[in-house]
């Protein structure tokens, strides 16, 4: 048997602009679980891309399985035995869980020469697969029903299903909540033991130190080296990715929350599966973490608050106005913003700027003649926030689409930076960024406080919510089940409110 | 080999009035839509004719598509303004724009023969009395001769068409494109003709628009037919493509023209022709190609030569029944 | 609830509803709507649109477009009649051209329609050229070919055995014959249901519009794919053009000039998404014959021809609002 | 490196340098090629259609389209031409109508094309009808709406100081005036440069082109620039057709026909992406005179005009095929 089954030797590539591998190296053992680690844009996803064959890398060699491989497509790829779980979900929302999950390798059946497909074997062995993930799902149902953490499951079976020798994870566990990462977890712990090796990206340490045999680190575009897991801290990985200690996860809390300035009562949808009768309310200053396991409704309740959903009962106070918010343009003018969960669905421009990006939600605070646009203070204002946010790219008039997805999402919090809201809320704000970053978009939350904003801020990761809230309000199937004074917070009480109704 | 005489009073190319041998002659021609059928063969036959002239000149023909939009058409004409053509022969996309048109031409010198779309009188009028007069004109047959032929088609049958004898004559119309002066007008003076020659009433069950196209013939003709069933007597078409797919909706129903249904087209198509002589079609009006391009043609040699021309030429419109038909098949 | 039921029922049934109410109004104050030869008619008129409106439906579902549909199937037309006149025609496009076996000129047809179908699912693929420009050239290209290729004469005397394909019938006892337009609509219906539903190619079609990049990455060739989609519809272009000229006993360059837009409409109006990834063949039969329907009806109801069009206009956007309402999700 | 970035250059300006060695070859062969007279004629054709151009641009940009471009400047031509003949002339569509101000009629044609604009974005954003179903079914509307108005009669006998507006200019002192189009166009064009990159009606269309439920989360009222773009998108047709009948001494019910297609075209040779977000100013400019420089150089060149269709059809697949490779991601 060979030592590695995946040798990746000098590989390097550049985009316009950018060098995103610059001569890296990484070997896998066979039946191993290799952690891939670095901060947003360090090329992580690039290296990935180039051994599936979405990317042509422009030099360097990949030895696979010990024969010298040239992958040009991802089929050629998936038929070497590699998966891989992308960081940027790709869910065809129209067709049905069966139809995505073995799209490319349908099960057939002939009739002569007739090849058709096999129906009753596609939907047999999907739900054979949904119930190995933990999903209790037809596999049937279209995708667009399920929520983006359910879509993540499905291309986790996706991948697993693929037979695969070797197993790539792009950030897989970034939009899971802690059931669901266990329950990856057992799988993973399952293909290990089938001799399959897998590489596994991720921003959460915690996990990387529990799942991994190895960590291999990269940092701007270059191999840094590989670690047995055993041997590492959290404190070392960080240093050695972001090049400097990090004493802090999170940085003091020395906001003051003010007086009572936003009131939610009574919120109910009009969908009778989500939240009913919410009602909360936020200080001057505070931050407030909304805590749950998935479906609790946070997402939706948010959503509703802030006009893009509709509710049956509800009213929002704010600074003892009522509000009429029938669209988000209604809040985000009284200065309330959202930075919506799903990245990719409602928060980029794919094809515009980072610049246009981050402007686009405070055009109104610089018009002249109230027309005209004052494009030279807009610029000033996005590049303040591009360089608060350090957003690693190229230059601001490069296509947010290339940008890698941890900074996608630093240029959306910019976005309502530079909006300069009173009220913001944030719903899973550090989805898919580094350590480092954290505690700078930590820090930052911090200082809005300080300034008298309000913070609500929702998050699926316990250490994150208790390390930042004032207050944590929890819900459980759409109902607020409790809340939490900040400094009473543990994973404990917080665990017991989130199942209360279950 | 078309059984037809040439009645307009074509001016006739004299080729020993001039010595102009050597010379180069640009003709710019525009057709208001290259795939009509009728003006297909109209200019084929102007580029035909063009290299039977022998004057001694070179005539170079350039052939463009107006594509049935006016402003195409005026850009292509100033090209050929542009371009120092020498002669133009415009078949007008849009009747109404001749006066743009003559003025373009006046200011440049360059004689232009309108064919086929008639401009308006006071437009034709426009240069009485000055230098341009004379320079321009236009050759065409006369569309309301077209419907009216039609109508006589039917009111010279036996029994006046009116196959119920009921006196009163059921018909249905299949307009050609309703903004095109030959549809206009066929459509109105068929019918006013038929009630002037035969004295009966007449009756419209059905009418509607099929483009010139032979495929919405058959369609409207099969709805009309559905619809009407026995009642219907003739089917007056603008054009033979549309009487030829009217023709095919009405062997699928079983109807036979001449016997209990009178079908008329206009354009004496092959095709139509050869249905005439089988009796599958009542009858077609001839619109005369070659009359009409060779006097077009004759028209700008002569304005080229510098004679003065005339404000109108006529070219007659042809009946063609299953008697005649035999003179003008090939 | 129970006005609920029926509410939802209306909602997503609507243009169903509408075009049956049509049928009905028409049927009752009509004389000759509701007989079995308008039956036929509305099916021969039918039938080859909706041969071209299931061309163009994979390039929809797959989120690109056919312009070049109505000029290929005048392509088509003519070429069959070139080959398909009567020997003793005396204006015989070929003058010394032999009686050639039906089939043979069939799939000569087809065969170059969907050679420019193949060409224009290059261009696509391979040269990235979007799909509504490669067949907006195409078209033009096409118009060209036919014009140099055809001198835009007109085209008739054609053979009896052609002909009669539009307008015979198999005889199965009914008072009229079943026409073999009819049958050729239902079987090449029934092939477009059977590969959409049932076989690889439908599938990667459905995850191609729905998400180009997860069928990529998910293995799916999906060049092959569109290769496939654009040369079929080619195929179903030539032989509705086929069928058309046969229909109407002749052809000219103009033939189907303008299908593409009324195909694309039809497909759109039996819920073809125009954002890729939907689709349905009864959807597609259902938005040919609100067209054809309608346009049948409004000349029974002789409604003048100018009105026509805006009666036609309105109904379009009125039935698809009715209709789009199922699909918009109430949040 | 040196010959890489030759490669590039090539790459990112296939368009331009395509055209320009069109205009250098015809130039060199053809007389009066490069002459100031035909410099204004070309800048004559090119005025209006970039009018419609820049007017459907909005739709394209954000992921929309309008197909009733071409009827809307029928609509509009015909309007203008009945409201401006001549008093004396014999055939007046009213005959009694008084003279009119220019101006006045300038604006009642805009205010309706533009009203029908405001229509299209109505039923796209509220009733949520595909802009492509939509603007298919206005087209047909508003052509039976010209239909029923001007009774398809061609109308001509239009007034010298309405024809002047096409066919004038003003006296700069150069051997010939400057053409008032040609100031139109540049004025219009302006304007829109302006809309588009300096208001925040320019970058919320982007963003709603880019991606529309992320405009609506970030503030931007979607269903009000929808409103302003299809609007917006009616005057330009209105305006285009105001000028395009006074160009051509008059109008009939087929003006107009198919310059929406032309104008889609334009726009996407010109860069604007079909999939929404993208497209400039002068990036539309150039598509249009590829257009209409390409129209006129094969006139000049005098090419057979069915071959026309041909190389016109080539010319705008090679054109884009070349373009589109600097956007294409290596991969
Ligand atoms: N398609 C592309 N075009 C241009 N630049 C790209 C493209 N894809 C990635 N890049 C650049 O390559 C660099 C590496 O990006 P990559 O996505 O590999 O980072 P990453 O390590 O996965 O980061 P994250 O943790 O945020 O996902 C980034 O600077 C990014 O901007
Ligand atoms: N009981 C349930 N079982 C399965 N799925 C559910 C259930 N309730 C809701 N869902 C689905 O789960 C989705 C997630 O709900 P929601 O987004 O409100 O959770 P959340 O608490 O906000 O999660 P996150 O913090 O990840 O955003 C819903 O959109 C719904 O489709
Ligand atoms: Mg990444
Ligand atoms: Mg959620």
């Amino acid at each position: 048997m060979e030592e590695y089954i995946l040798q990746m030797k000098n590989i390097s590539k550049s985009f316009p602009g950018v060098k995103a591998l610059d001569r890296v190296n990484l070997n896998i053992k066979p039946g191993t679980v290799h952690a891939l680690m670095g901060e947003n844009g360090a090329g992580k996803s690039t290296l990935m891309k180039c051994l599936f064959g979405i990317y042509r890398m422009d030099e360097g060699e990949i030895i696979f399985n010990g024969e010298k491989v040239d992958i040009t497509n991802t089929a050629d790829a998936l038929s070497r035995g590699i998966a891989m779980v992308q960081q940027e979900q790709t869910p065809i929302l129209d067709r049905s869980i069966a139809e995505n999950i073995f799209l490319g390798r349908f099960p057939t059946k002939k009739y002569g020469p007739l090849e058709v497909i096999d129906h009753t074997k596609l939907y047999a062995e999907t739900d054979r697969l949904l119930k190995e993930v933990n999903m209790d799902f037809d596999s049937r149902v279209k995708l667009s029903s399920l929520s983006v953490s359910q879509m993540q499951s499905v291309e986790i079976a996706k991948a697993v299903s693929a037979d695969a020798k070797l197993v790539i994870m792009d950030e897989p566990t970034s939009s899971l909540t802690e059931n669901e990462v266990e329950g990856l977890f057992e799988i993973i712990n399952k293909l290990r033991d089938n001799g399959v090796s897998i590489i596994y990206i991720s921003h959460k340490m915690e996990e990387i130190l529990q799942i991994s045999d190895e960590v291999s680190i990269m940092r701007d575009g270059v191999y840094v080296g590989t670690w047995p897991a055993k041997e590492l801290t959290t404190d070392l990985i960080i240093k050695r990715m972001v090049g400097r200690e990090l004493t802090n996860r999170f940085p003091p809390r020395n906001n003051v929350p003010g007086e009572v300035i936003f009131e939610v009562e009574n919120f109910t949808s009009i969908d009778p599966k989500s939240f009913k009768n919410v009602s909360f309310n936020l200080r001057e200053g505070e931050i407030l973490g909304i805590g749950g396991l998935v479906g609790a409704q946070r997402t939706e309740l948010m959503e509703a608050i802030f006009g893009i959903r509709h509710i049956v009962t509800g009213k929002v106070t704010y600074k003892g106005e009522v509000l009429k918010i029938k669209r988000p343009r209604d809040a985000i003018t009284k200065g309330i913003a959202l930075l919506t969960e799903d990245r990719r669905a409602t928060g980029i421009f794919g094809v515009l700027s980072v610049a246009d990006n981050v402007g686009i939600a405070s055009l109104d605070n610089y018009l002249d003649y109230n027309f005209v646009l004052n494009n030279k203070a807009l610029e000033k204002v996005v590049n303040e926030n591009i360089e608060k946010m350090s957003i690693k790219t190229p230059s601001s008039k490069t296509q947010i689409k290339s940008l890698s997805g941890g900074n996608q999402q630093k240029v959306i919090i910019g976005r309502w930076l530079a909006n300069n809201p009173d009220v913001l809320i944030l719903d899973e704000p550090t989805r898919g960024i580094d350590v480092g970053a954290k505690y700078e978009i930590y820090s930052i939350i911090v200082d809005l406080a300080k300034q008298g904003k309000s913070i609500i801020m929702i998050s699926s990761e316990m250490p994150e919510l208790i390390g930042m809230s004032d207050r944590i309000m929890v819900m459980c199937e759409g109902k607020v089940s409790g809340f939490v004074e900040g400094e009473n917070a543990t994973q404990e009480n917080i665990m017991s409110l989130a199942t209360k109704f279950m | 080999n078309s059984g037809t005489t040439d009645q307009a009073e074509a001016p006739a190319t004299d080729e020993t009035t001039e010595e102009t041998t050597g010379e180069t002659i640009k003709v710019g021609v525009s057709i208001y839509k290259f795939d009509d059928n009728f003006m297909t063969l109209y200019r084929e036959e102007i580029d035909s004719y063009f290299k039977t002239l022998d004057d001694g000149n070179t005539y170079e023909v350039t052939i463009q598509d107006g594509k049935n939009d006016q402003a195409e058409q005026t850009n292509q004409i100033d090209a050929f303004i542009q371009q120092g053509y020498d002669v133009l022969i415009i078949n007008l996309v849009q009747s109404t724009s001749a006066a743009t048109v003559i003025d373009k031409c006046a200011d440049a010198g360059i004689p232009c023969i309108f064919i086929n779309r008639e401009p308006e009188e006071a437009d034709m009028n426009l240069y009485d009395g000055q230098d341009y007069e004379g320079k321009y004109t236009y050759v065409g047959a006369d569309a309301r001769q077209s419907g009216k032929f039609q109508g006589e088609l039917i009111a010279d049958l036996e029994n006046k068409g009116d196959l119920n004898g009921d006196g009163v004559l059921q018909y249905i119309m299949i307009v050609g494109d309703p903004e095109n002066v030959d549809a206009k007008y066929r459509t109105e003076f068929s019918i006013s003709q038929y009630l002037e020659v035969s004295g009966n009433e007449v009756e419209k069950l059905d009418e509607q628009r099929g483009d010139w196209d032979q495929a919405k013939g058959q369609e409207i003709t099969a709805n009309a037919l559905v619809k009407f069933g026995d009642a219907i007597e003739v089917v007056f078409a603008n054009n033979d493509a549309m009487a030829l797919g009217a023709s095919q909706a009405i062997a699928a129903a079983g109807r036979t023209v001449g016997e209990d249904i009178y079908l008329v087209g206009v354009d004496a198509l092959e095709e139509a022709k050869q249905l005439v002589k089988d009796g599958e079609m009542t009858g077609t009006v001839l619109n005369d190609h070659i009359g009409q391009s060779h006097t077009a043609v004759d028209a700008a040699v002569k304005a080229v030569k510098g004679e003065k021309l005339e404000k109108y030429y006529w070219v007659d419109y042809v009946k063609v029944t299953s008697d005649t038909v035999d003179d003008f098949l090939n | 609830m129970e006005s609920n039921k029926i509410k939802d029922f209306l909602e997503n049934n609507a243009i169903i509803i509408l075009l049956f109410a049509l049928v009905v109004y028409v049927g009752l104050t009509q004389d000759g709507f509701l007989t079995m030869t308008n039956f036929f008619n509305i099916a021969s008129n039918v039938s080859p649109r909706f041969l071209i409106a299931l061309g163009v439906s994979g390039c929809l579902i797959t989120k690109g477009t056919d312009l070049s549909a109505g000029r290929l199937v005048g392509l088509g037309g003519v070429l069959s009649c070139t080959l398909l006149q009567r020997v003793d025609y005396a204006d015989k496009f070929f003058p010394n051209l032999p009686e050639l076996p039906i089939i043979v000129v069939f799939l000569a047809v087809i065969l170059l329609t969907g050679f420019f179908g193949l060409l224009n699912g290059i261009v696509i693929s391979y040269l990235n050229v979007p799909p509504f420009l490669t067949t907006l050239g195409m078209q033009t290209i096409v118009y060209g070919i036919n014009l140099v290729y055809s001198g835009a004469t007109p085209l008739g005397g054609l053979r009896r055995d052609y002909t009669q394909i539009a307008s015979a019938g198999i005889n199965i006892g009914l008072p009229q014959p079943i026409k073999y337009l009819l049958i050729i609509a239902v079987v090449v219906g029934v092939f477009f249901w059977f590969l959409y539903n049932k076989t690889r190619h439908g599938k990667y079609m459905y995850a191609i519009g729905g998400n180009e990049h997860a069928a990529e990455v998910s293995g799916v060739n999906t060049v092959a794919a569109k290769l496939r989609i654009y040369s079929l519809a080619g195929v179903m272009y030539g032989f509705a053009g086929f069928l058309l000229a046969a229909k109407s006993g002749g052809a000219s360059v103009n033939l189907g000039l303008g299908y593409e837009l009324e195909a694309i409409a039809a497909c759109t109006i039996g819920g073809v998404s125009t954002t890729g990834g939907i689709g349905t063949v009864p959807g597609i039969l259902l938005g040919v014959l609100v067209f054809e329907l309608l346009k049948t009806c409004m000349q029974f109801l002789r409604i003048d021809t100018s009105w026509q069009y805006i009666v036609q206009g309105l109904v379009i956007i009125i039935a698809v609002a009715l209709d789009i309402r199922k699909y918009t999700a109430k949040k």
